[in-house]
């Protein structure tokens, strides 16, 4: 980004979009403010998560108890096991994570934080979560079509989803492709727009090392997005052209090539990783400061950290395939820049804890999230060196390890990094507090279970049990009574964490209308967000748009009585 | 209404003109994918050389003698809307380069047509597959482009939006120099 | 922006006819150095042309250069990583094995098996 | 520690082993560094009443050091788990036993294994090949160099014990070898999602003596199974296995 150039501030005497009487349709479907489109995102990623939630609630039930019933879905049989698994991935990933992390936070945030009244393009960004909620539709109704929901696993690898011959579902995997490059036209809108925001959009006085983490990482993680995600796209016209018009790009008895899918998909696949981290991590970023009272450790470190994996994260994709099928030879190179990457990431989990010291801690709600999310977090990076490192991904690859160690990087980032960011700014959301109580008997109650869902599938990946795999009695080493019990540990504690998401639910409807009134800045906190009204109106600042004297981090600065210094107060 | 982060320009630069570089830095890649598995493929296996062979070079040079002059005069109109403030005369232009556009369809219809009815369909050959699916990407960027253009024209023949001229013509230079690269990738190369 | 006259942007369109012209006659001297160089070569120029004089790019922000010249440098890590597998006809412990299927366009989709002729004649 | 849910069945089964004890132990400690200092700095600076925060910006060098020392450290971590496990990878993957005790084709396809053994006269391809389905037959403490093609998708010849693990790719022959250790009857999997059946393609190796292998063999008779394969088509085989699969289902309930 350039140095930000002197140009006449709009703070004042601006006549800023006022709230109009408007319609229930025009306010809140097809409204073009920045906070109703993150409402938007958060609510249809909220039910994405629970659909995603229940399908693994169904394939667990039958891992744990094989052959039986499932309540709620029936008898689950192969079919039904593999198209379960790989929509629970999909839509987790691309339905929940992304429009939650990305976009939700990122519409609610940008403006606000970078003290501006809406997106740069509000109709398109409205056009993006248009899109984007068609293609949570047309996923769905694969469920529904004949032949079922496509089952080719997440990553589709061809001739599997190409040829219907193979997968068994002929509309299915058509869908799917059709709905995850909708999704992706919906993101790149959006991503865009964002890096355009805060690129161009910000307070007069803000200067690029005046910006919070969190814009930050959410702008890096669009980036990456937007340059990775092409091959991808392209990737998807060829798979759907194989499927549907005959062609054979990845059908070797055509002349083309099943790795060349691979490589189009991990070539984003992997940066996507960083692309739902990066936010995760800035949320995580604004919630330690605030609650510990501390300016951020390094922050030029934090930003070149993030630079750094932003950077690196597109030369790692083939750690993914090291054992399917790409030259040996090759492997040499992407385990040097697995293990390079694991670098600026240690480093900026070391900048968050050297935060903390001599700090005064608060140990409330969303600072317990972000806590549990570093400390999460580190054991998913911690497992992901044997998969990085060729000669011990011999052994671990597409086993239950994979699994565990992807969960504990994509739970911490998905689900508590956005219980972190949602519990801190609901204030701001919606002008009320949320219940403490609840919100921390929510926190146990879903962070002591997965911890129990998931290292005894680490245990079981140690012992050789492989993926997607809807029933064990076929593999006598993997049908031991102690790994059976291992799973019906898992599925139980996936059962209790279900349902103690309906404490969250709950806290979370019925604080909108009986929580506490939080007033404009409830966690003394010093970003622009918290200067104005707790909800914002349309325009956010109707007064005139702030001015920025300062960095985001100021906490207890020894010249100032307060232990805070918002940005906008002038010196 | 415009809200007022659209006329802030902290990175020195109009904000529409910043996203449309963007939307530009987004197309590489998604060209790029399209091209670099091509480009894979095709030097894997030289006997694709001989397919190739049937594409008509002449036909595709004329193509890009058309979007080369179709870019030519949305510079033109870019510089009518800018340097003179004619609207009017940017919107002629403008429909001069939409014009550009409709002949690039009809001969690349024409071309395919010839082809298709030759035997050389997208299931044919992989070559083909890669020349139907890259050319077909592109063109669908062109309809595109088309109509975004007669949107644009469409207001400043009232003088109204004269700066969108120079962003549908950045974008429009950019499906031209995609052709470019497509040009001696699809035809040339023997 | 720099304020060019219409004079100038038809001398660059003339600059990249003639290229044209001699981008499509190198060829015809059937030397594979001089395609390559008529060919692409002048696709670059072509390219480079067209971006500086048309898109303006010589009065962008630099940033806006360099941030899609790294996308295209990622593009070309797209490449270097994937050409050893999907290039290649054979590498270290492997080969690929079938033959391109020729002709016209009667195979329909899925209904031959792919590794059906090959598994079989290896049984042999 | 795979060891101990697995035996070592292979040459480089243990080698494997160490590379995974030695990421165990270096980023075990990582690990074990980082989250004690992160939970005492949580107790130590929790708040009380009357102790501010410190205003520490992190970017003084006496300060930074507590961050780039650690990281320099990890760097050098890293060479260590780099070097382990290229080596590792080099013999697993890329070099081939000079002189291997027999060549056997591995044959993957919806959803079954496919084992074509030489045979007595140690060729691949000749009248006497042993073609067996879902059942390999090896040889204890012989190098053997497999050759592993599939028929339609992607299958992974996965075998645990052996820590050893390929794709199967349609269009490929790719060539691996392992040399067993231990006498016994172990699982192969299928790793790679290969469509409905994949939960129902186990194979089974057994590893014999020298002296049960070679009576195994002379109790075969050649090609026995050849022509049935020969035969074989995907549809079928996906038509019986999807039947069995459905069937399976049902049964079970």
């Amino acid at each position: 980004m350039a140095e930000s150039i002197e140009h006449p501030g709009h703070a004042g005497g601006h006549d800023a979009p006022h709230d109009h009487e408007m319609s229930f349709w025009s306010k809140y479907i097809f409204s073009t403010d920045h906070k109703v489109i993150a409402m938007q995102y958060l609510f249809t990623g909220m039910a994405m998560g629970l659909i995603g939630g229940f399908f693994a609630y169904a394939f667990r039930m039958q891992l744990a108890f094989p052959g039986m019933e499932v309540p709620g879905w029936g008898m689950v049989s192969p079919a039904d096991y593999n198209s379960l698994v790989t929509n629970h991935g999909t839509i987790m990933i691309f339905w929940v994570a992304m429009p939650v992390l990305i976009a939700a936070f990122g519409n609610f945030l940008i403006p606000l934080m970078i003290g501006c009244d809406d997106m740069v393009f509000p109709k398109i960004n409205r056009l993006s979560f248009q899109i984007f909620f068609v293609s949570a539709i047309v996923l769905l109704s694969s469920f529904f079509v004949p032949g079922g929901a496509f089952g080719g696993a997440w990553t589709a690898y061809p001739p599997l989803s190409a040829n219907p011959n193979y997968s068994l579902t002929p509309m299915g995997s058509s869908i799917w492709v059709v709905a995850v490059a909708l999704e992706f036209i919906a993101f790149l809108l959006g991503g865009i727009n964002f890096i355009t925001t805060a690129m161009n959009a910000r307070a007069p006085g803000m200067k690029l090392y005046d910006i919070p983490i969190v814009v930050w990482m959410i702008v890096v993680a669009s980036i990456l997005f937007m340059a990775s995600v092409g091959p991808l796209i392209a990737g998807a016209i060829m798979l759907f052209m194989d499927q549907n018009i005959g062609t054979h790009f990845f059908d070797p008895a055509y002349g083309g090539d099943p790795i060349l899918w691979q490589h189009l998909f991990w070539f984003f696949g992997h940066p996507e990783v960083y692309v739902v981290l990066l936010p995760a991590m800035g949320i995580t970023a604004e919630i330690i400061t605030v609650f510990a009272r501390k300016k951020l450790f390094a922050y030029r470190t934090v930003l070149y950290t993030t630079f750094g994996t932003g950077v690196l994260s597109f030369t790692v994709w083939a750690h993914h395939q090291f054992i399917a099928g790409i030259d040996p030879r090759m492997a040499h190179v992407f385990t040097i820049t697995t293990l390079l990457i694991s670098i600026p990431i240690a480093e900026m989990c070391f900048v968050y804890v050297a935060t903390l010291y001599g700090g005064s801690i608060t140990f409330s709600t969303p600072m317990l999230w972000a806590l549990a999310f570093i400390f999460e977090f580190l054991i998913g990076g911690v497992t992901g060196i044997f998969l990085g490192a060729s000669g011990s991904d011999i052994y671990f690859h597409d086993t239950y390890f994979v699994l565990a160690h992807f969960h504990y990087t994509f739970f911490p980032i998905a689900i508590i990094g956005t219980f972190a960011g949602v519990t801190f700014w609901y204030p701001k959301m919606f002008g009320k507090m949320m219940n403490d109580t609840l919100g921390k008997l929510h926190f146990w109650g879903t962070v002591i279970p997965f911890n129990l869902i998931f290292i005894p599938l680490f245990v079981l990946g140690a012992a050789g049990q492989h993926r997607r795999i809807y029933n064990y009695e076929h593999f006598p080493e993997l049908s031991a009574p102690w790994m059976q019990d291992l799973r019906q540990v898992a599925t139980i504690a996936l059962v209790v964490m279900l349902g103690m998401q309906l404490v969250f639910f709950y806290n979370f409807f019925a604080s909108m209308f009986r929580g506490k009134a939080a007033g404009k800045n409830p966690w003394k906190s010093n970003t622009l967000e918290w200067t104005a009204d707790s909800p914002p109106p349309h325009g956010n600042w109707p007064e005139g748009l702030p001015n920025v004297y300062r960095g985001p981090y100021e906490y207890s600065h020894p010249d100032r009585d307060d232990d805070y210094w918002p940005q906008n107060v002038p010196s | 209404m415009r809200p007022i982060a659209n006329t802030r320009t902290a990175a020195g630069i109009p904000t529409a003109r910043l996203a449309v570089w963007w939307v530009l830095a987004s197309e590489i890649v998604i060209f790029g994918g399209v091209l670099a598995s091509y480009l894979m493929q095709r030097m894997g296996n030289p006997d694709w050389a001989a397919e190739a062979a049937a594409t008509n070079v002449w036909i595709g040079a004329f193509n890009t003698f058309v979007l080369l002059t179709s870019s030519l005069s949305a510079v033109l109109a870019h510089h009518a809307a800018e340097h003179e403030q004619d609207g009017k005369k940017a919107a002629r232009l403008l429909g001069l380069t939409i014009l550009g556009g409709g002949i690039f369809l009809c001969v690349k219809g024409f071309e395919w047509y010839t082809e298709i009815s030759h035997g050389m369909t997208i299931q044919s050959h992989p070559f083909w597959s890669f020349y139907y699916t890259a050319a077909g990407i592109h063109a669908s960027h062109v309809i595109a482009g088309m109509i975004l253009m007669a949107f644009v024209a469409k207001d400043a023949a009232k003088g109204l939006e004269l700066h969108r001229v120079e962003l549908v013509g950045i974008y429009w230079h950019f499906v031209d120099v995609v052709w470019i690269f497509l040009f001696p990738l699809l035809y040339i190369a023997k | 922006m720099a304020d060019h006259g219409t004079q100038y942007y038809v001398k660059i369109w003339g600059i990249l006819l003639v290229l044209l012209v001699i981008s499509i006659f190198g060829p015809f001297l059937e030397i594979p150095a001089v395609t390559l160089i008529t060919a692409f070569g002048i696709a670059f120029v072509k390219a480079y042309l067209v971006v500086k004089n048309f898109m303006h790019m010589n009065v962008q922000p630099a940033y806006v250069g360099y941030m899609l010249s790294t996308c295209l440098v990622f593009m070309l890590l797209l490449f270097a990583g994937s050409a050893p597998d999907v290039m290649k006809k054979d590498g270290d412990n492997w080969v690929k094995t079938v033959v391109v299927v020729q002709g016209p366009a009667t195979m329909h989709h899925g209904e031959e098996n792919s590794g059906d002729e090959h598994g079989g004649a290896e049984l042999h | 520690m795979i060891e101990r849910y697995l035996v070592q069945a292979s040459t480089f089964a243990a080698d494997i082993d160490f590379v995974i004890n030695l990421i165990a132990v270096l980023v075990g400690f990582w690990f074990f560094l980082t989250a004690g200092v992160f939970f005492w700095l949580l107790f130590r600076f929790r708040r009380r009443d009357g102790v501010p925060s410190e205003y520490i910006t992190g970017e003084e060098k006496e300060h930074k050091r507590f961050i780039s020392i650690p990281h320099y450290l990890i760097m050098v971590c890293d060479i260590f788990i780099i070097v382990a496990a290229i080596q590792v990878w080099v013999n697993v993957k890329q070099d081939l036993p000079e002189n291997p005790h027999a060549e056997i084709r591995v044959i993957g396809q919806q959803w079954a294994w496919t084992f074509v053994h030489p045979g007595p006269d140690g060729e691949l391809d000749t009248a006497d090949d042993i073609v067996t389905v879902e059942e390999l037959r090896v040889e204890v403490n012989q190098p053997y160099v497999f050759h592993l093609e599939s028929r339609d998708v992607l299958h992974n010849f996965s075998v645990p014990v052996f820590r050893l693990k390929q794709d199967v790719i349609p269009g490929r022959v790719i060539t691996g070898w392992f040399e067993a250790t231990k006498t016994g009857t172990h699982d192969i999997q299928c790793a790679e999602i290969c469509g409905i059946g994949h939960g129902l393609m186990p194979g089974r190796i057994v590893i014999e003596s020298a002296a049960d292998h070679a009576a195994w063999m002379a109790g075969k008779a050649p090609n026995q199974l050849a022509a049935t394969v020969r035969g074989t088509t995907v549809a079928a085989t996906g038509g019986t296995k999807l039947a069995a699969a459905s069937g399976d289902a049902l049964n079970a309930n």
